[in-house]
């Protein structure tokens, strides 16, 4: 109160967490200060070779968001930047930061390399962790943004041989470490976390044994941008064909590390494995020594399923050490589940390190820590213990990338409700420097820049001969060369010949479009044409660079490239920029925990919201539920929750109802009710829930027999007292065949529940039947506590030793086969509880309605697993909750944050645009037959009428709907059929 | 005009009927046909004459039963409505009455994507059906398929019919089979029954009818040449079943072929003993010298006079 | 044969295909300047009368690359691609001409190496079957 | 609709022999929604034959142009100016279009590019399936619409042949058993009397056993 509010936000840390921060704060209207110590941002997902469970190339995975940063009006990339101090209160700080210098001025760095070719020094790879040199003038890594080298002061020799050679001038080794204060309404952190390092551990015999490196090291050997670019070398340069991979180096209390589990590491292994396998030229032998395989996300379940499929191995075994074996082997000495100690040689061993929090920053901070050391969060927030302080990804504790994507998007939606009204003070909302001229009646003029790029194409193509060439091209007004065409003092020249000779075509001949196309749209726009009458062709990249060795017929493809250009920007037409009107309310379907949580997460940041929830109460599940591991004092914190909706002016709660009919896209739904109420609104958000399994594996109908709820039920009216023995048993009906996935939350469910029977009934022995505990990141330390207690643990395999429950007269009798001792356990007990399977509910009918995916779990299908966790591939329709995969409670809440920060931008905005690539139907040609809208990825083609009807709004651009057309009704706007023959003619025929 | 059919008498007087079938060749030359008719001459009361089976070019089934008349034999007439239409058909039953033919089998014919020209058109103006109902039409009300009356002699056939209790739902096929007896069909001769349980299904089905009653039905029996015959026959004839025991009885027999007639001839002492089965029908196609013995080895030799 | 100069165009989509060009450039890998780049949004956006114009304009060798399969940005562009190539191949076969001289090849922006592989795959593809023979008879134009 | 295959390359250049200059005629009709008879067809048609006749050393001049329906003469006029000169018309239509187009244009070489197949219409995104012969006497209401003279092998009227295995027709065990289907779903309407009763021989002559099909309006005649 009585503080004025700023609309800057400040988002500590530049990897996948703090980008995806940062672009959906910007997207809602906040202008943001991204800072990063290092000097790209990126994180760690640009070192991995891939992403699991999709299998994906990680780097192409991030590289578009990290353009998306750089070309964010609204986002401050500060790169080599630290936070040394924040002082104030929300939504007014003031943070110090220290930049230390980076030597190299990020305008005129043209990364073209020169300077690192004659740079005498060579220092480990800090990006490659190590197996491979770089100079002491670098690039981070080549995809890395900013795309500009950075001096490392530590090793330059000062020999000034880099400067030398920099044609643009950007070395400037003068630049001294400065001090900058910022004012932020805000700050987001997304530290991420630090591999633990095993250097220390004789155990392991890490460093002192060649062939045995960390799982980061193995990243980089697997990555095909690596140092051995994806060949599987090891350290001494042989093909392994033995591979052993050893879990929880720096977990679960191993190797003096942490308490916690890493989350993570079981699941990067075997996509290790899987790569190691699959990339090697030799057959690789794969094992995973593991104590437990935590497959809790997901789609993981089935990715090891896969993995043993495939003849990975899991040997369930304690290491007990590392050792040189010789001959370049490596001896791993473990203890098996018998107990009896045994070695196997390998050639290479890849010790799974795991996550370790960044102190210093937090400390500096004064923040509230875990016992583990991390950033100490909320219950169901992101807050820290400093109110406008924000933590987000795995500086909250270790978890996978759609987790920490998550949390990141979560963390901007508790910021947007804090800054609500300050926000906008940034508009992204582009104001247009001057208004278009109409050129479509006008001759097209073409002007031709061709970019010298200091030497790097300049050195290879006779750069004015092609300027030459371009002269004689039909329509070409202007045409010039360029040192720099990227430059500033070049875009402020092109727009002075755009003036001075009436152009209205622009062609730059220089590097990719992929990451400058932007920029000389921009600069056409600000000389007043239209953006979409510029046309690039890459003479860098795909010429220069590849044929250095042959300068003239470098020049004369440089010259087709050119012709190629000019003949398609002659063909150019200006795109208006398709804008539709956002009906600024949302439908949430779904008033469990994460619907509850997303309508109020909209509705804080002053969005109407229309709740729709087929039964007569709000709360779902969590309204029924006492305990639970991941909200303390549930029934508590859910009323509250309840309370806050149901009290909140914009949310209108319509109960026992269910959606029967949507039409309509992003920005403008019409949604109508079962009882014929019609509903307008801009976004949709699908939180269905789950229901809990009960198959009929255990006495079906026994009252004896409990499910986690009824037993939690039990205890949560004190029913709990006079229990003598209570036997859970995990996993019924979850990872089975029928059911190939696992349901996250029953472990940790089971061991809370566990712990409240010894709380109410001291004297009660409890067994736990499971087959892999799945307490990952924190709840480690609660199954820890479990073991304290005195909880006795059984592990089973459902194909060998599957538990049998008998009924007698009084009470019940599990059996276990015990298959190391040979003997069957046979435990009478009074209660039985089933951790039973989670059970998608209504996702199917809803997919239907909502035309959107469901997997083939029956969970509905994100755009994309860890990017885009929460997003359909259907814009502006968003999901959270157990209806996406199962997970804990307070997950699906921070999941209904993270889609309010995404559907409250697009509310925010007001507007949405299309693109300038997108399909247009001749309804003239159009014969309705039908192939547009069956084959779309999107649905997005309709016929209502006589002919398909493309929603420029919606579609998606791919063009795959304009090949499909049997009559040549449809074409991509920007890449028409008939400028793709222009082309292709120009550049085979140099027809000019 | 010669007398009547004699397989009618047989069966009208409460004989177990035996029939067998005899495939004419794929040329002008009779004599081996001959032979084989002159073997199992007296052992059966009618023989089957197919016509082009499997759509197969082979000599006409009118031309090989006249054959088979004139060597003494009474031929049962096949004629499907594959390759000929309504009035090709009606002509040619003119024209064998004229000959003293009796039997008149009526089929609907193997697709011709079996047989050796399956380029050809299939013809399919009339269904068995409505061929059976065209024929009683000739006796009964004398008149041709549209309806114009046959001045004098009009053909008085025995009309069969066949029908497959294996194939598709038992219910349909009974159905099926009361559709073809109202339509005029006065003896059925059925697919060839390997699978005794569902034919015995099948026959009381028929007695719930009351279908024996109204038509004769004669069982088919393929005796089994060999263990790959009855594979061929179970995964390549269409509406065959051939069940597991009879092909691991003639896999593990020393002698196939004698393992072959024994089944054979235990089908027809137990379809014999089903009430509403009125007679066999023995399909040795290939191997017609094994009929002799498999009639006389289950009692129904000599056949009545 | 020496005196053959082959004209080849690859069509890359932006997402992948082209950024692994883009990579090879960054990595100076070296291949022939016979293979010239046309970027595509998608490769499922390249329509069959496209490729066909290239062969008639004398193109000696086509190939589309898109991205991986499975990981296409627009789920099924670049496997749709591959289905319209199958089918070209067949086009190009009926009209006389080697249908090898399409190909259809999946990467990621990250192989930039396999990227130059392919360029010299198809580079020596071509030089191995010479000219288009389309190339030696002059077209009579579209009478359109 | 009407669906038709493309013939192949070799039998429509054989057909067009010496001809020099050729005009590929699109419809938009039936064909060009079973993706055989569209524009893009007729584009790709044209590419192939002036490929093919370049091959060989001869080049042609080809062209395409679209029309609404050729089963109508009116849509046929337009291409007139288009003919001028033209040896050879290649024809994207069913059989109906290229009779149209030759009776249209009585000096003109008419050549089909299509095989017209059958009455059907699409059951799988990219699969087209017959359902009509055309019989001129349609008993769809007896059989609880499914059609056997169509769907049908044989093209019964009375019930199923003895071949059917399982559920499936004696000479394709992809394609179901009509008469089982109908069977199946009289029985579930209990309606089976309807196919108890004998269907008499069909009239065939309605259809086009009967020579040259006609059909006029009645409250219009010319």
């Amino acid at each position: 109160m009585g503080v004025e509010k700023s609309g800057r936000v400040m988002v500590v840390g530049g990897g996948i967490g703090g980008i995806q921060a940062a672009l959906d704060l910007a997207q809602a209207g906040f202008s943001v200060y991204l800072v990063e110590q290092r000097y790209a941002i990126g994180g760690t997902m640009p070192i991995l070779s891939r992403t699991f469970p999709s299998n994906e190339c990680s780097l192409c995975n991030i590289s578009p968001r990290l353009v998306e940063c750089g070309r964010k009006p609204g986002v401050t990339v500060m790169t080599g930047t630290e936070v040394l101090a924040a002082e104030g209160e929300p939504g007014a700080f003031k943070v110090r930061l220290l930049e230390h210098p980076r030597s190299v001025l990020i305008d005129r760095c043209r990364a073209c390399g020169d300077c690192a070719g004659v740079c005498p020094v060579e220092v480990p790879d800090e990006f490659n962790q190590g197996l491979a040199k770089r100079k002491a003038i670098y690039q981070p890594y080549p995809q890395g943004f900013p795309k500009a080298y950075v001096v490392d002061r530590t090793a330059c020799l000062e020999c000034s041989a880099c400067e030398a050679v920099c044609k643009p001038e950007a070395i400037n080794r003068a630049q001294k470490p400065r001090e900058i204060m910022l004012d932020v309404g805000a700050i987001v952190l997304c530290l991420g976390f630090q591999p633990f390092d095993p250097t220390g551990l004789q155990r392991y015999g890490y460093g002192r044994i060649t062939n045995v490196i960390t799982s980061l090291e193995f990243e980089r050997v697997l990555s095909s941008g690596g140092p051995s670019h994806g060949r599987l070398v090891m350290p001494d340069g042989k093909v392994p064909g033995k591979i052993a991979w050893v879990q929880c180096v720096g977990s679960r209390k191993n190797s003096d590390g942490q308490r916690h589990c890493s989350s993570v590491c079981c699941m990067a292994s075997i996509k290790m494995a899987l790569a190691a396998t699959e990339q090697s030229e030799v057959a690789v032998e794969a094992v995973i020594f593991h104590q437990d395989v935590r497959t809790w996300g997901k789609g993981y379940e089935r990715y090891y399923r896969r993995a043993r499929d495939q003849g990975i191995r899991f040997e369930r075994a304690a290491v007990e050490r590392v050792e040189d074996a010789g001959a370049g082997q490596v001896r791993v000495v473990f203890a098996g589940e018998d107990g009896k100690t045994r070695y196997e040689n390998y050639d290479l061993v890849v010790l799974a390190v795991g996550m370790q929090p960044h102190d210093d920053l937090p400390r500096r901070l004064n923040l509230k820590l875990t016992e583990d050391g991390f950033i100490a969060t909320g219950t169901g927030s992101l807050v820290t213990s400093r109110p406008g302080i924000y933590a987000a990804g795995c500086c909250t504790g270790p978890k996978d990338i759609s987790g920490t994507v998550t949390e990141a998007a979560a963390a901007a939606s508790e910021v947007a409700v804090l800054l609500g009204g300050a926000r906008g003070t940034n508009s992204n909302n582009a104001k247009h420097a001057a208004s278009e001229r109409d050129v479509r009646a006008e001759t097209p003029k073409v002007g031709v820049f061709v970019c010298r790029c200091g030497v790097n194409i300049g050195g290879v193509v006779d750069v004015p001969q092609v300027v030459s060439e371009a002269s004689k091209m039909a329509n070409v007004v202007a045409a010039e060369e360029l040192t720099y065409a990227c430059s500033q003092d070049s875009q402020n020249y092109i727009k002075e010949v755009i003036r001075k000779k009436g152009l209205n075509r622009l062609v730059i001949a220089s590097c990719s479009p992929r990451t400058h196309k932007f920029l000389f749209q921009n600069t056409l726009r600000e000389a007043g044409i239209n953006r979409y009458l510029c046309e690039m062709t890459n003479i860098r990249d795909h010429c220069a660079w590849v044929h250095g060795s042959e300068p003239q017929k470098a020049t004369a493809k440089a010259a087709g490239l050119v012709r190629m250009a000019v003949a398609k920007a002659r063909t150019l037409e200006p795109v208006e920029e398709i804008t539709g009107a956002v009906v600024p309310s949302a439908l949430v379907v779904g008033a469990g925990a994460a619907g509850l949580s997303a309508a109020l997460g909209l509705a804080e940041q002053g969005f109407e919201v229309h709740l729709v929830e087929k039964s007569d109460h709000l709360g779902g599940y969590a309204a029924r539920t006492y305990f639970d591991p991941s909200v303390p004092d549930l029934p508590a914190f859910i009323s509250k929750l309840i309370d806050r909706v149901m009290t909140h002016p914009l949310i209108f709660a319509h109960l026992q109802r269910q959606v029967a009919e949507v039409r309509g896209h992003i920005g403008n739904f019409t949604s109508v009710l079962d009882n014929g109420d019609t509903i307008k609104h801009g976004v949709a958000v699908l939180a269905p829930g789950s229901a809990e399994y009960r198959g009929d594996e255990y006495l079906p109908g026994d009252p004896d027999v409990l499910t986690l709820s009824e037993m939690d039920s039990l205890l949560g009216r004190g029913k709990g007292n006079s229990l003598h023995n209570v036997v859970f048993i995990q996993c019924v009906g979850s990872r089975n065949e029928t059911r190939p996935y696992c349901s996250r939350s029953c472990c940790t469910r089971s061991l809370d529940l566990a712990l409240q029977v010894k709380v109410q009934s001291p004297a009660c022995n409890v067994y736990i039947l499971y087959r892999d505990m799945m307490t990952f990141g924190r709840y480690e330390k609660l199954y820890q506590r479990a073991r304290g207690a005195g909880v006795v643990f059984i592990r089973f395999d459902p194909e060998k030793n599957k538990p049998r429950v008998i009924r007698n007269e009084n009470n019940l009798t599990v059996s276990v086969p015990d298959h190391i001792l040979r003997r069957t356990l046979i435990i009478d007990c009074d209660k039985v509880v089933l951790a039973t399977a989670t059970v998608p509910d209504d996702v199917k009918a809803l997919a239907g309605l909502f035309k959107v995916a469901a997997d083939s779990d029956g969970y509905f299908l994100e755009a994309h697993h860890s990017l885009r966790p929460v997003d359909f591939a259907a814009a502006g329709i968003y999901m959270c909750g157990d209806a996406h995969a199962p997970k804990t409670l307070e997950e699906s809440i921070l999941q209904a944050k993270a889609v309010a920060a995404r559907a409250g931008a697009v509310l925010n905005r007001g507007v949405v645009e299309a693109g300038g690539v997108f399909a247009r139907v001749d309804p003239q040609k159009c014969v309705t037959c039908l192939n547009c809208t069956l084959i779309c990825p999107y649905n997005v083609p309709v016929i209502r009428e006589r002919y398909s009807e493309i929603e420029p709004i919606q579609c998606q651009g791919c063009g795959i709907c304009v090949a499909e057309c049997p009559n040549n009704a449809i074409d991509l706007v920007g890449y028409r059929k008939d400028q793709m023959a222009a082309q292709v003619r120009a550049l085979l025929r140099g027809e000019v | 005009m010669k007398a009547g059919s004699r397989l009618k008498q047989v069966l009208q007087k409460g004989h177990f009927a035996v029939t067998c079938e005899m495939g004419p060749p794929k040329s002008a030359q009779i004599q081996g046909m001959l032979a084989k008719a002159r073997a199992v001459k007296g052992y059966v009361d009618a023989v089957n004459v197919t016509d082009c089976q499997s759509a197969v070019v082979r000599l006409s089934s009118l031309a090989g039963a006249v054959h088979l008349l004139r060597e003494g034999l009474e031929p049962v007439l096949q004629v499907t409505c594959r390759d000929r239409n309504r009035i090709a058909i009606q002509s040619d039953l003119l024209g064998a009455y004229s000959l003293g033919i009796r039997n008149v089998l009526c089929l609907t014919g193997d697709h011709q994507r079996f047989g050796n020209h399956p380029t050809a058109k299939g013809v399919f103006d009339l269904d068995s059906v409505q061929l059976v109902n065209i024929v009683k039409g000739f006796s009964e009300r004398r008149i041709f398929a549209n309806g114009e009356p046959i001045k004098e002699g009009a053909p008085d056939y025995f009309i069969g019919a066949v029908e497959n209790p294996f194939s598709g739902p038992l219910e349909l096929r009974v159905l099926r089979l009361e559709k073809k007896i109202r339509a005029g069909a006065a003896f059925i001769q059925t697919q060839a029954v390997f699978d005794l349980e569902r034919f015995k299904r099948f026959m009381s089905l028929v007695r719930d009818r009351g279908l024996d009653e109204k038509c004769f039905i004669l069982a088919g029996v393929i005796p089994p040449k060999s263990e790959r015959a009855a594979i061929f026959m179970r995964d390549k004839v269409p509406g065959i079943s051939v069940p597991d025991d009879i092909v691991t009885r003639l896999r593990n027999a020393a002698d196939p072929k004698q393992e072959g007639i024994r089944i054979a001839k235990e089908l027809i002492s137990a379809v014999q003993s089903i009430e509403g089965v009125s007679g066999v029908h023995i399909m040795a196609i290939g191997w017609e010298e094994v009929v002799p013995q498999l009639v006389s080895e289950t009692g129904l030799y000599p056949r009545p006079a | 044969m020496s005196s053959f100069k082959p004209k080849i165009i690859a069509f890359c989509c932006y997402n992948c295909a082209y950024a692994a060009a883009d990579l090879a450039g960054t990595m100076r890998l070296q291949y022939d300047p016979c293979v010239s780049v046309i970027g595509v949004p998608c490769t499922g956006a390249i329509d069959l009368t496209t490729v066909l114009t290239a062969f008639e304009e004398g193109a000696d060798g086509v190939f589309i690359a898109g991205c991986l399969k499975g990981e296409c940005h627009y789920k099924v562009g670049n496997l749709r691609a591959l289905e319209r190539v199958k089918y070209l191949k067949r086009v190009l076969s009926e009209a006389g001409i080697d249908g090898d001289r399409l190909e259809m090849y999946f990467l990621s922006a990250a192989m930039g190496s396999r990227f130059a592989e392919i360029a010299k795959e198809m580079t020596d593809r071509i030089r191995g079957m010479g000219p288009l023979p389309l190339n030696g008879c002059p077209e009579e134009g579209e009478g359109k | 609709m009407i669906v038709a295959e493309r013939k192949p390359l070799a039998e429509i250049v054989a057909a067009l022999g010496k001809c020099r200059k050729v005009l590929v005629v699109s419809c938009s009709g039936c064909t060009a929604v079973c993706f055989t008879g569209g524009a893009k067809q007729a584009e790709v048609l044209a590419s192939s034959i002036r490929m093919h006749y370049r091959v060989a050393g001869v080049p042609v001049n080809t062209g395409t142009v679209a029309v609404t329906r050729q089963c109508d003469r009116e849509f046929l006029q337009p291409i007139e100016h288009r003919l001028t000169g033209v040896d050879a018309v290649v024809s994207l239509a069913c059989g109906v279009g290229v009779q149209f187009l030759a009776e249209a244009f009585a000096d003109l070489w008419v050549v089909p590019a299509l095989n017209t197949r059958f009455a059907g219409g699409r059951v799988g995104t990219t699969l087209w399936e017959e359902r009509c012969r055309m019989c001129g006497d349609c008993i769809l209401h007896l059989t609880g619409g499914i059609c056997p003279v169509t769907r049908c092998s044989k093209s019964l009227l009375n019930g199923p042949c003895g071949g059917a295995a399982g559920e499936h027709c004696e000479i394709d065990s992809s394609i179901p058993c009509a008469w089982i289907h109908i069977y199946e779903r009289l029985k579930r309407a209990g309606r089976l009397e309807l196919w108890q009763k004998l269907q008499q021989p069909k009239d065939w002559s309605r259809g086009n056993a009967g020579g040259l099909g006609r059909l006029a309006r009645e409250d219009y005649s010319e």
